[in-house]
């Protein structure tokens, strides 16, 4: 589809929100509390942190919870009686003011949950959801969405993205057919205006390493000792994992009380040791420096490989989250220049 | 495959009158893996068992849930009939319906409900129990015997004369105990001395006993049946295979004013000496604290006068390691010293002395050669009066408990005094008096009516002197609570039985428990009384609570017994449900992480340290292992673990779990 | 700073040790900690007040387990950490040797584990005031606040596991929380799957806990288990007269009994 | 609501086990729905996820042939949470089964040529799908060796069928048990599986060779068929790795960029050389 240009000013967009939660729609937004910012479910715009460069965890929670259900069985005496999830009942879900990092993460985790065989709890989570992002005035150390093919103005994975052109108003860009239909429903609250050059409002960012660089030089270090000296100060906990909108590794768990039990998905980690561990007691990686390899080729390697994609989008969550400065830039711009 | 067969019993009417066995049975049927259900009115009878025995041929049974009384009770006869029909004997649980259902509860649906529930939580145990195998450790057919006194004498014999190996440890110089301090003994006023020391002399040339006096317990590692032990040899200064007992040395000594321990005070020894004449072995010691040679660098007279060079100032104390496979603890006990009693003016009037110095003047061999003559100026006392419970049954400031032998050396002693000083009077203040056992009471009886003790049943609140006599204040309760008092020569205090001084600190050498009052604990005190909580450590004698001498040697001789049990097989089988440490194959080992939190809890000294190493022989891991020879299977490692890497066979974390689960999750 | 870097520097040069765990200057004007092997490379150790993650959490990583010998910069929170290590067994005092930094940051040269037991004893817990002031906040609730507030506070937990991961008491091969046969401990973020988690962990620690402070600084969604672990380490030198990273030789309260126990919470 | 929840397992009940060695048994599984048996179908090399519901799932092949239609068999040992409790079932028990996934064994590829398969231990169930397979099309195939090797004499699995093989005129079976794993009984050969195959010495001619095993007997099986003249093409072998989901998204089980469960998990010897070592 192609892009279709609006604007839309503050009072517009706040009755825009106003209209989604009345019409049953859950509205997810950055929100602040306690000093840290992450998404919740917001009744209003004054609910809505606009300033935050990038909440703590990503957006990915809104198609990919950290539990969800995925299966429940009830045991009789001499049979089992399992009952499906009810997808077709999920709620229709707005992401507004993520980030552009965050709504290109769907990408890569949609391509995940897709595949031959498709996980229609995922599907039917992201087919409710419609992504409102915002694009970034503002950056910080950690951000390098540049350098993985992303931009503080980066339509990819919206279905709308807002720029802020004055203090009242924003430039609206309507990028999808789901985008499209919000704005059909409310053509009162945009005006229409001609394509408008988003630069001068953007963070500015500069690009320290390409994505295609980075593929190519793990061609041939699979052996290096550089994952050894990276990881070194690894401590093999799961927050980049977890804290990352394109992770989507998980654990299925099963929870039994009396006869009814719920099996369970749940976000798991690379990082992990026992996320390999053969029963044997055989790990196939043992180390710090092996599962760490592995999420970096996974990203940088295996992915673009098998989906075409990265799976990378340059928020720089991990290394805000990570309890012993592991900053993933830092270690990819070593590995471009190796 | 689970395949659980399971079995209510009525008890006669004692659960069928409360729980409503049939419908148990009915709805235990019905429980995931159950092949089996029924119930009887008598599961521990005959045909009970038998039924038990066919229901596991017939139904091809992998478990079995008896659902009667306590296991207490009678797992093991549901066990063996386990093992009749073919199963592992641990593949049977017993679900409490009795003691924790019938018995306590009305008849009712909830009542039922609970036996219901108890029984589920044992079909889900029992699916998860694991065959096991009795544990086989093999036996050092040597005893230990610690403490030389009566008891540890009768031990010694006994297991010598069963023909096993004793080592005997005794701390003072010479064995004997305090019965070679006694006068005579009650009931029968045989002459103490003369019925101990041959015995003590028996033990000297018994061929299966080795004996160490002026020795102590250094340490004690292992575990039933294999004992390691250290044993510290004091230097006596004497070389005891020179020495021929000649009592030179001792003749010799210039430095001969110290007091005698054996004479509790009332009389003094040279600085080398032997404490008494009948001494086994007749070997001297210097008592270094007090030789002078020891303590100025000069005299070393003994060592001239010696004739066979026995002197060995140089000598050292000795570290002596033995293994053994079982231990005696005689140790004995000790009297209360009265210091605690001030208003009794015990130490500020020398003529107020305890029980066992009484002993010792009524002693042929005592101070006064048997006659009764006060400490202070040696004149026979005319009036003299005994206080029993001298700080026995007496919460407030003594000691709660009663000291047990007082009662009858008490009377004793005013037997004696009256048989040797004619024209004495003894007066006996007494709260009650204790004298049950054979011809006990007849011996108080007499001390009464022939020989005229004055029985005062009342308490004594305060002794002072007055015009050079001993003035005994106390209440007469019979007489409506008059005060009494008494002009005395002599006072003698029957003091608390108390334990032997250094008792606490061999408990915990041994691992073995021991009361408020620092006795020994047995492991218990009905059915196991001669038994310590430790396997393989046993208690006789008044190091377990005040006791008589027929009562000692009694325990001794049972003690000699379970000895002789335990060493008459070179192994011994234990039941399997210990405490085992996680092991795995390599690259994981164990998800033990060696931190030995669990060793300070383990009451059984039982977790060790174990080093695993690779195959080029570096050291990987520490690990702890749990010697199953001295685990118990209490599980108090199993709750301090945090890695959960110790189970407790028979009682594992699964089973527990699944106990749980089964109960909270019906 | 410089002395500590000499000190180091000595270390190598002198082949004392073959590896100074240390700190260096990170991304985004933050500081890591960092392994130097070779005298040229202490160049770059840095020690200053932002240096305050628990770098003990490293003596049990494989780069400090294959090195023979080794020395740390370590604060009073390492020191801590250091002592209730060796009284866990888990390193031994011939291969570690302390730089001890007070609180101020003033390095007090190389410490032996008598020295370290010393200096540990003369630096006193840190807690911040908004620490404190949450302390007393719960301390003042009822059960039943206190429950819902710990409730509420395990909420947003995303069992990344990095309270575990950065806490240097917690170096079990494996975790409680991974042994599933039983499966004491449910693996899924959920509310009781939270609660059980912390509760667990926080009963593990109690008694252990240095009070380092790391496992809320690690969080990422800033969950105050410090304060947890605080108030039972509180309660358990209240109770038993115990206190964790004082001594090498340490028996926990809650694995040892003494006479003098007290036995008021029977009730 | 159509089922299309790739999570939800088939039902499935236990009609038969068979005790095979120690902690080893072996379940004969049949679809309850009849409608799940008809759209079902798999083929030799591709393995399930079954369920104990309560505990989780857990990974084994499917070890019947596809040419057996109407139920499929699984052979496990017990080891962790689930297959622990998977011991624990019944006859006429209900588990979950999903599958069939991953790939396959190229069987039609092997038309007109001999077949050696060697298996060690527990990894015979996976070859035994296989060798039933070639078996019941034998007319397609020349020569079929089969090289078994097990620790001792009772863990060896499949003893009926090994007796069956036995039997055969057509099928050469060599069984051996490592070195003290005898009994006095013993007929079969002692020795490593890859001493003894040394010692067998079979052509490489026109030959494919099937190896399954634990990574030991793997390791040192290689280098003998390297030397027998085996090319990395002709030489399969089936990996294994902890997994969750099956299908390529829980993450976990790849080896380098192939998914074992999804991409695997046969995998020739020369697709072997070009992983990195991490299975």
């Amino acid at each position: 589809m192609e892009i279709i240009n609006k604007l839309i000013d503050k009072s517009a967009l706040a009755t825009l929100i106003e209209r989604f939660t009345k019409s049953g729609k859950e509205v997810f937004a950055p929100v602040k509390s306690k000093g840290i910012s992450e998404f919740a479910r917001v009744e209003t715009i004054q609910d809505i942190d606009f300033e935050t460069i990038a909440t703590k965890q990503s957006a990915k929670s809104l198609v990919f919870p950290k539990v969800e259900k995925i299966l429940s069985y009830e045991k009789t005496f001499d049979d089992v009686i399992v009952n499906n999830v009810d997808y077709t009942q999920f709620p229709e879900v707005i992401a507004f003011g993520n980030r552009p990092c965050d709504a290109a993460g769907f990408i890569p985790l949609d391509a995940i949950f897709a595949g031959e065989l498709v996980d229609e709890i995922f599907k039917a989570r992201l087919e409710k959801l419609t992504v409102i992002s915002i694009s970034c005035k503002k950056a910080d150390d950690y951000c390098f969405c540049t350098s993985v093919n992303g931009g503080p103005g980066n339509t990819t994975g919206s279905d709308i993205l807002l720029t802020e052109t004055t203090a009242d108003e924003y430039f609206v860009e309507i990028v999808t057919e789901k985008g499209k239909a919000i704005l059909d429903a409310n053509t009162d609250l945009f005006k229409d205006t001609a394509a408008i050059d988003k630069t001068p409002f953007l963070a500015k960012l500069e690009q320290q390493f390409t994505q295609e660089v980075i593929n190519e030089k793990l061609n041939g270090i699979f052996e290096s000792d550089i994952w050894d000296k990276q990881a070194m100060r690894c401590v093999g906990c799961g927050a980049c994992a977890f804290v990352c909108p394109a992770c989507g590794c998980f654990d299925i768990q099963d929870e039994t009380k009396g006869k009814n039990g719920v099996r369970h998905r749940c976000w798991d980690s690379c990082g992990f040791k026992i996320f390999t561990l053969h029963t044997s007691g055989h790990n196939p990686r043992e180390k710090q420096a092996q599962r760490w390899r592995q999420r970096i080729y996974h990203k940088f390697s295996y992915q673009p490989e098998q989906q075409k994609l990265f799976g990378c989008v340059g928020c720089g969550r991990c290394s805000r989250a990570c309890p012993s400065d592991m900053n993933i830039a830092e270690h990819l711009k070593e590995i471009a220049v190796l | 495959m689970a395949r659980i067969g399971v079995f209510i019993c009525h008890c006669g009417e004692n659960i069928s009158a409360t729980v409503d066995c049939p419908k148990v049975s009915e709805v235990a049927a019905k429980f995931p893996g159950v092949a089996f259900s029924t119930d009887y009115k008598y599961m521990c009878s005959d045909p009970g068992q038998s039924l038990v025995v066919n229901a596991i041929k017939e139904h091809k049974l992998t478990g079995i849930v008896v659902s009667a009384c306590s296991p207490r009770m009678h797992e093991p006869t549901f066990r063996r009939a386990c093992a009749e029909g073919g199963l592992n004997p641990y593949q049977c649980e017993m679900a409490n319906i009795r003691e924790h259902c019938s018995w306590v509860h009305e008849k009712g649906d909830k009542t039922d409900q609970k036996a219901i529930d108890i029984v589920r939580m044992m079909v889900e145990k029992v699916k998860r129990n694991n065959a096991l195998l009795p544990i086989k450790v093999p036996v050092t057919k040597t005893a230990l015997v610690i403490g030389g006194g009566v008891a540890g004498i009768q031990a010694a014999l006994d297991i010598a004369n069963a023909g096993h190996k004793v080592i005997m440890v005794e701390r003072d110089p010479s064995i004997g105990g305090h019965m070679s301090q006694l006068s005579e003994t009650f009931p029968t006023l045989d002459c103490s001395q003369c019925i101990l020391t041959p015995r003590m002399v028996e033990v000297a040339q018994n061929p299966n006993i080795k004996l160490y006096t002026y020795a102590e317990i250094e340490s004690v590692e292992g575990f039933v049946g294999n004992f390691n032990v250290k044993i510290r040899k004091k230097a006596k200064s004497v070389d005891e295979t020179l020495c021929n007992g000649c009592g030179m040395c001792t003749t010799k000594c210039p430095n001969k004013k110290n007091p005698n321990e054996f004479e509790l005070g009332m009389g003094n020894r040279p600085a080398i000496y032997v404490p008494f004449p009948q001494a086994v072995p007749n070997i001297p010691v210097i008592d270094k604290t007090q030789c002078t040679y020891y303590k100025n660098g000069k005299c070393k007279i003994c060592e001239k006068v010696c004739q066979p060079k026995a002197i060995r100032f140089d000598q050292e104390d000795e570290i002596i390691e033995v293994a053994v496979g079982a231990i005696a603890l005689c140790t004995g006990f000790d009297i209360k010293k009265t210091d605690f009693f001030p208003e009794y003016g015990y130490g500020k009037y020398k003529d107020i002395i305890d029980g066992l110095q009484f002993e010792r003047l009524a002693s042929a061999s005592g101070p006064t050669s048997g006659e009764i003559r006060r400490p202070s100026d040696g004149q026979v006392p005319k009036k003299i009066v005994f206080v029993a419970c001298a700080g026995s049954r007496d919460p407030a400031k003594g000691i709660e408990y009663c000291s047990k032998i007082c009662c009858m050396y008490t009377a004793k002693h005013a037997i004696l005094y009256k048989h040797k000083v004619h024209d004495g009077q003894a007066y006996i203040f007494y709260m009650d008096i204790r004298a049950a056992g054979k011809n006990y009471d007849e011996f108080t009886r007499r001390a009464i009516e022939e020989d005229q003790a004055q029985y005062i049943r009342g308490r004594v609140s305060r002794i002072y002197e007055r015009d050079g006599k001993l003035i005994v204040v106390g209440a007469d309760t019979l007489m409506n609570a008059q005060t009494v008092e008494i002009e005395a020569d002599m006072v003698v205090l029957a003091t608390a039985g108390v334990a032997n001084k250094g008792a606490e600190e061999l408990a915990q050498k041994l691992h073995v428990s021991y009361d408020q009052h620092k006795f020994f604990s047995e492991a218990h005190p009905k059915l196991k009384p001669v038994e310590t909580n430790t396997a393989g450590i046993y208690l006789a004698g008044a190091c377990q609570s005040p006791k008589d001498i027929p009562e000692s040697v009694a325990a001794a001789s049972g003690v000699a017994g379970k000895i002789a049990c335990l060493f008459a097989n070179s192994e011994l089988t234990r039941e399997p449900l210990i405490a085992m440490v996680d092991r795995q194959a390599p690259p994981m080992y164990s998800s033990c992480t060696g931190c030995f939190l669990c060793q300070p809890v383990c009451p059984y000294n039982a977790i060790e340290r174990e080093e695993v190493k690779d195959r080029n022989g570096n050291l990987v891991r520490e690990l702890a292992f749990i010697n199953p020879g001295l685990c118990q299977g209490c599980g108090t490692c199993v709750a301090v673990c945090k890695s959960k890497s110790i189970d407790i066979e028979g009682y594992t974390n699964l089973q527990m779990y699944a106990e749980v689960d089964a109960l909270l999750n019906s | 700073m410089e002395d500590i870097k000499k000190l180091a520097r000595e270390l190598l040069a002198d082949n004392k040790v073959q590896l100074v765990l240390g700190f260096e200057n990170g991304t985004a004007n933050r500081v890591r900690p960092a392994f130097f092997t070779t005298p040229e490379a202490v160049d770059k150790l840095i020690y200053n007040e932002f240096c305050i993650q628990n770098i003990a959490l490293y003596l049990k990583k494989d780069i400090c387990q294959h090195a023979a010998s080794l020395a740390i910069t370590a604060n009073p929170n390492v020191v801590r950490s250091i002592l209730q290590l060796a009284a866990e067994n888990q390193i031994k005092e011939e291969k570690i040797k302390i730089i001890g930094i007070t609180h101020e940051g003033k390095c007090v040269g190389l410490l032996d584990f008598k020295a370290a037991e010393e200096f540990s004893k003369t630096q006193p817990k840190g807690l911040k005031d908004e620490d404190k002031a949450l302390i007393e906040k719960i301390q003042a609730m009822s059960l039943e606040e206190k429950f819902d507030y710990w409730v509420e506070a395990f909420s947003p937990c995303i069992k990344c596991y990095a309270c575990r991961a950065s806490c240097p008491m917690c170096y079990c091969g494996k975790c409680n929380v991974e042994s599933n046969n039983p499966q004491w401990i449910p693996v899924a973020p959920h509310k009781y799957g939270n609660m059980e988690w912390h509760m667990m962990r926080a009963m593990h620690l109690a008694g252990r806990c240095i009070n380092c402070g790391e496992c809320n600084r690690s969080c990422p969604v800033d969950i105050p288990l410090n304060i947890l672990s605080y108030m039972l380490s509180d309660f358990v030198l209240e109770e038993f007269e115990s206190e964790a990273g004082l001594s090498a030789v340490f028996t926990p309260a809650l694995s040892s009994y003494t006479m003098v126990d007290k036995e008021n919470f029977i009730k | 609501m159509e089922n299309t929840n790739i999570y939800v397992p088939y039902k499935m009940k236990i009609e038969k086990i068979t005790e095979e060695a120690p902690f080893v048994k072996t379940f004969r599984l049949k679809f309850v729905n009849e409608e799940d048996a008809s759209k079902f179908s798999f083929r030799t090399g591709q393995f399930g996820e079954y369920s104990v519901y309560g505990e989780g799932e857990s990974t084994f092949c499917i070890a019947s042939a596809p040419t057996r239609e109407g139920y499929i068999e699984c052979t496990f040992r017990e080891a962790g949470r689930v297959t622990k409790s998977l011991a624990n079932l019944d006859e006429g028990d209900v588990i979950g089964f999903r599958g069939p996934y991953g790939n396959i064994f190229p069987i039609e590829e092997w038309k007109g040529k001999n077949l050696l398969f060697i298996a060690g231990g527990i990894a015979l169930p996976p070859m035994r799908s296989v060798i039933w397979n070639c078996l019941d099309l034998r007319e397609n195939f020349k020569d079929v060796t089969i090289l078994y090797g097990a620790r001792s004499v009772s863990d060896l699995v499949y003893k009926h069928e090994l007796a069956e093989w036995n039997a055969r005129p057509d099928v050469n079976l060599v069984t051996t048990v490592d070195p003290g794993g005898e009994d006095p009984d013993w007929k079969g050969k002692v020795g490593f599986v890859p001493t003894i195959l040394s010692e067998m010495s079979p052509s490489s001619e026109n030959t494919i060779a099937i190896v399954c095993g634990p990574p030991i007997m793997i390791k040192f099986t290689f280098p003998v068929l390297e030397k027998l003249g085996f090319t990395d093409e002709n030489v399969f072998t089936t990996l294994e790795n902890r997994m969750k989901c099956g299908f390529g998204k829980c993450g976990r089980c790849n080896v380098g960029k192939v998914f074992v469960c999804k991409d695997g998990p046969v995998f020739t010897l020369k697709q072997m050389k070009e992983l990195p070592n991490e299975y």
